[in-house]
């Protein structure tokens, strides 16, 4: 009765490489939570990418436009929500430096509460509470149909200097993609699901991709869980780089590793 | 120039076609291929489980494949477990059986519950197929005219999902269900899959395809016209393909049109 | 005390269906657990059919609110209102097998569902037109691998140039299928990532969406 | 002639007006689909109910009263006050789908990932696929990559980054033209609905006329527009 019997037959050295990556991102999720280690995210090109798209909105003295995308909050898949929001609030604080105006159209209600709640605790603490502006976050419509035509005219009449679109993106992506394009804007597109990262890779001027979103929103939060997690799922995918070099070094040696994985 | 000018264009150049008929041959692609050889490689008289995800709205678009598959794997005397994962593909199960009748109809002499059985709606995506595949009489005590499974000669000796060797998971225009039957049924229970999907979800399962968790998979109008010319059955995704082309020929345009014209205004 | 009903019963619901779940899926157990794992399964599977049902009453409710109110555009949540009841009516009452119901599913709600999915070609077409320019190195690759797999997907443009079908099975099947086995296995890593944080109750978006 | 696929493509059309210009008929047409989609969804749901939770439960597994408590409880989420009420259905679906989620995804997406992607380069005989098996397991590895975010890459690794960057860029590049494809699909498959022989006609009359009624509607609108400033 070897070990491998108490896993299920057949999966026996998945669940076991399933374990040890559960264990080891609980582990270095707590320690750099307790600050045992300082994991730091890489400087990513997506936040070089917002601070230019602001700088050309201040050079051309237009507004700044923030879409959070459609992501729900609450559901199984809100990554692409809450990267957008922790970008949000970076957005707000280098607009508020920089004095570029910001524009922030939403088409889900709990999205829109927490982001008009991060531009008043940006104003609390630059101490300009008085100058705290409640119509730059705005709730259009939850339809998209409805939310796609009033922003696209928003940006013709508004002008936009620049427009970040940042979050899990659906049917809407091609047509905001286009709408700031002929606005002659500077556009950054970030979304999670692959569908819809083609487009802004062909039509926006920078595009950040699938996972980078989470790794955007989790370097501008400095969210310390999230930080933790990434950190465990980068040692993961090493772990999983090392497999394939020394799989198929072992392989072409003549010992055979595939019956293994069928265990 | 107004967009609603392009609107007119691509309504005049994608209904030529239709007035026009034209005839083109087609080249068959691996995966199609492939998909053909897993059928045809389905041993005669085995059990087969069948996911329709084809709605009313997307069958143009690919129900000839569904139906296409049905009509091979009844001629194989293969007995078929329909069943759907999402509530707007509950009426197409019987739609599907009545067209591969039509396409066959020496068929018709099919018996139910004993050659097919249509189970209906298994809500809950991810973890409604997978408490489907632990116990399948615990989630559908009784089929979807309300008979009981016990009484149900097909499903006599099917308690979970392992004990169906071969699967088609015509999933349609739904992103979601090519991963999950992956992860659920392939991966846990070991079955031979075959996938219908549309165009933008080929790409996404090639890695599968290529690892052998999938055994083939017909992509969008283009792959069912190629099943329907290897199996002789001659169908609406022909015609549609052939259609298709003028459309593609006069989007290249546009996009070549489009840069000559961007570059030209930047001199 | 409240607290406790509020957060801390539902996180300790939460882990302790996740940790049946994946026990009973990974280990050989005893016969009792992995009944009690399918059932929390299938569990699942009925709350997910009530959580339908709730988004139809939700609905509802909001529409009745927005036509009471008089909020713009009340008088199309009346034919919304109208259509979900007329349905909800005709399938409870007369059965889901019943013409009219079948009647309501093929000449109403696919034709239209048809109909606003179809929308999205024309996106393209204007997209095509304006925007999908070769202005940069990134644009220039996009799109002539774009464009190899438009053609190939016209017979017309296939059966004039042999080779291309034979080029686009292999790019579909070696860089391609190598760059999406590489995203494959980052969003596998990530599954793990999320679930884990989910099973301990450490996953933000929950709290946030509540509050 | 039975009327229906007349109404049906009437629906098609009513909702193509929308290309022309946004209009009533449009708005009543999308608010008829949200209404018609969420009644059909909620009947298929009640029936599911029916059948797989509340029959078993009269005909002997009381258990099952358990999960139709645990669905009543889905409805606090309607209420102000009371809507934490929802969050013990709501966290019991997230916990579980995680943890089928994971167990899922460790074998389909990364352990047979692992396992097609090592291949005994030396006993292939053709030399197209031992060039296709290196080149794969070069550019998956690249893939990976790519998506670390905590580690600084120096040195000559950073070139693997780029061919990883490249490598996205052609595999988006193919799940662009497949979504191009995808969408002319869509379209003339309802195209090809629409002009069917038998009522290629009728089509051809209503699009007419509907675009007349969208016509006179705009400048209706124009005229009280220009009235009303």
């Amino acid at each position: 009765m070897n070990i491998l019997d108490i896993f299920v037959a057949g999966r026996a050295v998945t669940s076991l490489m399933l374990l040890v990556f559960c264990f080891m991102l609980i582990l270095i999720m707590e320690l750099n939570l307790r600050e045992k280690i300082a994991l730091k995210i890489r400087r990513m090109a997506g936040v070089d990418a917002i601070d230019e798209a602001i700088g050309i909105a201040v050079e051309k003295g237009k507004p700044v436009m923030f879409l959070p995308g459609q992501g729900k909050l609450g559901t199984g898949r809100s990554g692409g929500a809450l990267a957008a929001i922790s970008t949000f609030s970076y957005v707000v604080k280098t607009c508020a430096e920089k004095g570029a105006k910001l524009l922030a159209p939403t088409m889900l209600p709990t999205v829109y509460s927490i982001m008009q709640d991060i531009v008043k605790q940006a104003y609390i603490a630059a101490g300009k509470r008085e100058e705290y502006d409640p119509s730059i976050v705005t709730f259009v419509s939850p339809k998209m149909q409805a939310y796609m035509s009033k922003v696209g005219t928003m940006m013709e009449e508004e002008r936009i200097g620049s427009c970040i679109m940042f979050g899990s993106w659906a049917g809407a992506t091609l047509w905001m993609a286009e709408r700031s394009f002929e606005a002659g804007a500077f556009s950054i597109g970030g979304t999670d699901s692959p569908s819809t990262i083609p487009f802004f890779l062909a039509v926006c001027d920078r595009c950040i991709m699938g996972e980078e979103i989470y790794a955007v929103g989790a370097y501008l939060s400095e969210d310390k869980a999230m930080i933790g997690s990434i950190g465990g799922q980068d040692i993961g995918k090493i772990i999983i780089i090392l497999l394939l070099l020394i799989g198929s070094i072992l392989v072409n040696l003549g010992v055979d590793v595939l019956p293994w994985f069928k265990m | 120039m107004d967009k609603r000018y392009i609107y007119v264009l691509l309504f005049v150049v994608g209904s030529i076609p239709f007035f026009v008929p034209m005839v083109l041959p087609l080249p068959i692609t691996e995966m199609t291929s492939k998909y053909n050889d897993f059928i045809e490689s389905i041993p005669d008289g085995s059990i087969v489980a069948f996911n329709v995800q084809i709605y009313r709205s997307t069958w143009p678009m690919l129900g000839s494949g569904s139906a296409v598959t049905t009509t091979r794997l009844f001629e194989k005397d293969c007995r078929i477990v329909f069943f759907t994962m999402s509530a707007s593909g509950v009426p197409m199960i019987d739609f599907n059986v009545q067209e591969a009748f039509k396409i066959n109809p020496k068929l018709s002499d099919k018996v139910y519950g004993a050659d097919w059985v249509d189970l209906g709606f298994v809500s809950g995506d991810e973890s409604g197929l997978a408490a489907f595949l632990t116990n399948i009489p615990g989630v559908l005590p009784t089929d979807s005219n309300g008979t009981p499974l016990e009484d149900i000669p097909i499903m006599k000796g099917i308690k979970t999902g392992g004990d169906i060797k071969y699967v088609i998971n015509a999933a349609g225009s739904v992103s979601s269900p090519p991963l999950y039957f992956q992860r659920q049924w392939v991966a846990k229970y070991g079955v031979k899959l075959g996938l219908i999907a549309v165009k933008s979800t080929g790409p996404q399962v090639t890695p599968f395809i290529e690892a052998g968790e999938m055994q083939g998979a017909l992509i969008g109008t283009g792959g069912c016209a190629e099943y329907e010319a290897l199996t002789q059955k001659p169908g609406p995704a022909l015609s549609l393909t052939n259609a298709g082309s003028i459309t593609i020929i006069f989007l290249m345009l546009l996009m070549v049109a489009s840069n000559i014209n961007y570059y030209r205004g930047r001199k | 005390m409240m607290s406790f009903y509020k957060s801390t019963l539902p996180k300790w619901i939460l882990f302790i269906c996740g940790i049946v779940v994946l026990i009973a899926s990974i280990f050989v157990v005893p016969e009792p657990l992995k009944n009690v794992s399918n059932e929390i399964q299938h569990f699942t599977s009925i709350l997910t059919s009530f959580a339908i049902c709730l988004g139809a009453v939700s609905l509802g409710i909001n529409n009745v609110k927005r036509t009471v109110k008089k909020q713009s555009g009340w008088c199309y949540s009346i034919v919304l209102l109208i259509s979900l009841i007329a349905t909800i009516g005709i399938g409870i009452s007369l059965g889901r097998k019943s013409a009219n119901f079948m009647w309501i599913y093929n000449y109403l709600y696919m034709p239209l569902q048809a109909a606003i999915y179809s929308i999205l070609f024309f996106q393209v077409g204007t997209a095509v037109y304006r925007t999908f320019i070769v202005k940069n190195p990134t644009a220039t690759v996009l799109l002539i691998f774009a464009c190899l797999t438009i053609l190939g997907g016209a017979p017309a443009i296939t059966c004039t140039i042999p080779g291309l079908t034979a080029l686009n099975d292999w790019i579909l099947a070696v860089p391609q299928m190598s760059g999406s086995r590489g995203i494959m296995i980052g969003l596998g890593v990530g599954i793990i990532g999320i679930s884990v944080r989910t099973i301990l109750g450490r996953e933000k978006a929950y709290q946030m969406g509540e509050e | 002639m039975d009327p229906s696929p007349i109404i049906g493509m009437l629906m098609v059309l009513v909702m193509w007006s929308s290309l022309y210009k946004e209009n009533p008929l449009y708005l009543i047409g999308e608010n008829m689909l949200v209404g018609v989609s969420m009644g059909y969804f909620f009947v298929i749901a009640y029936n599911f109910i029916q059948t797989s939770c509340i029959k078993p439960m009269i005909a002997g597994s009381y258990y099952l009263v358990i999960a139709v408590v645990l669905g009543l409880m889905l409805f606090f989420n309607l209420h102000k006050k009371y809507s934490w009420v929802s969050r013990y259905p709501m966290w019991f679906i997230m916990g579980t789908s995680a943890a089928l989620a994971m167990t899922g995804a460790i074998k389909a997406q990364i352990t047979d990932q692992i396992r097609a992607t090592i291949l005994p380069v030396l006993s292939i005989s053709s030399p197209m696929d031992i060039f296709n098996s290196i080149i794969t397991l070069v550019l998956v590895i690249a893939g990976i990559m790519y998506f670390i975010f905590t580690r600084e890459v120096k040195g000559p690794i950073r070139h693997v980054r780029t061919v990883g960057y490249w490598l996205l860029i052609i595999t988006f590049g193919v799940l662009f033209g497949s979504t191009v494809l995808y969408r002319v699909d869509f379209f003339l498959g309802q195209l090809n609905k629409v002009l069917k022989p038998e009522i290629r006609p009728c089509t051809l009359l209503s699009a007419i006329l509907i675009l007349v009624v969208v016509k006179l509607w705009s400048r209706w609108q124009e005229q009280k527009g220009v009235v009303d400033e």
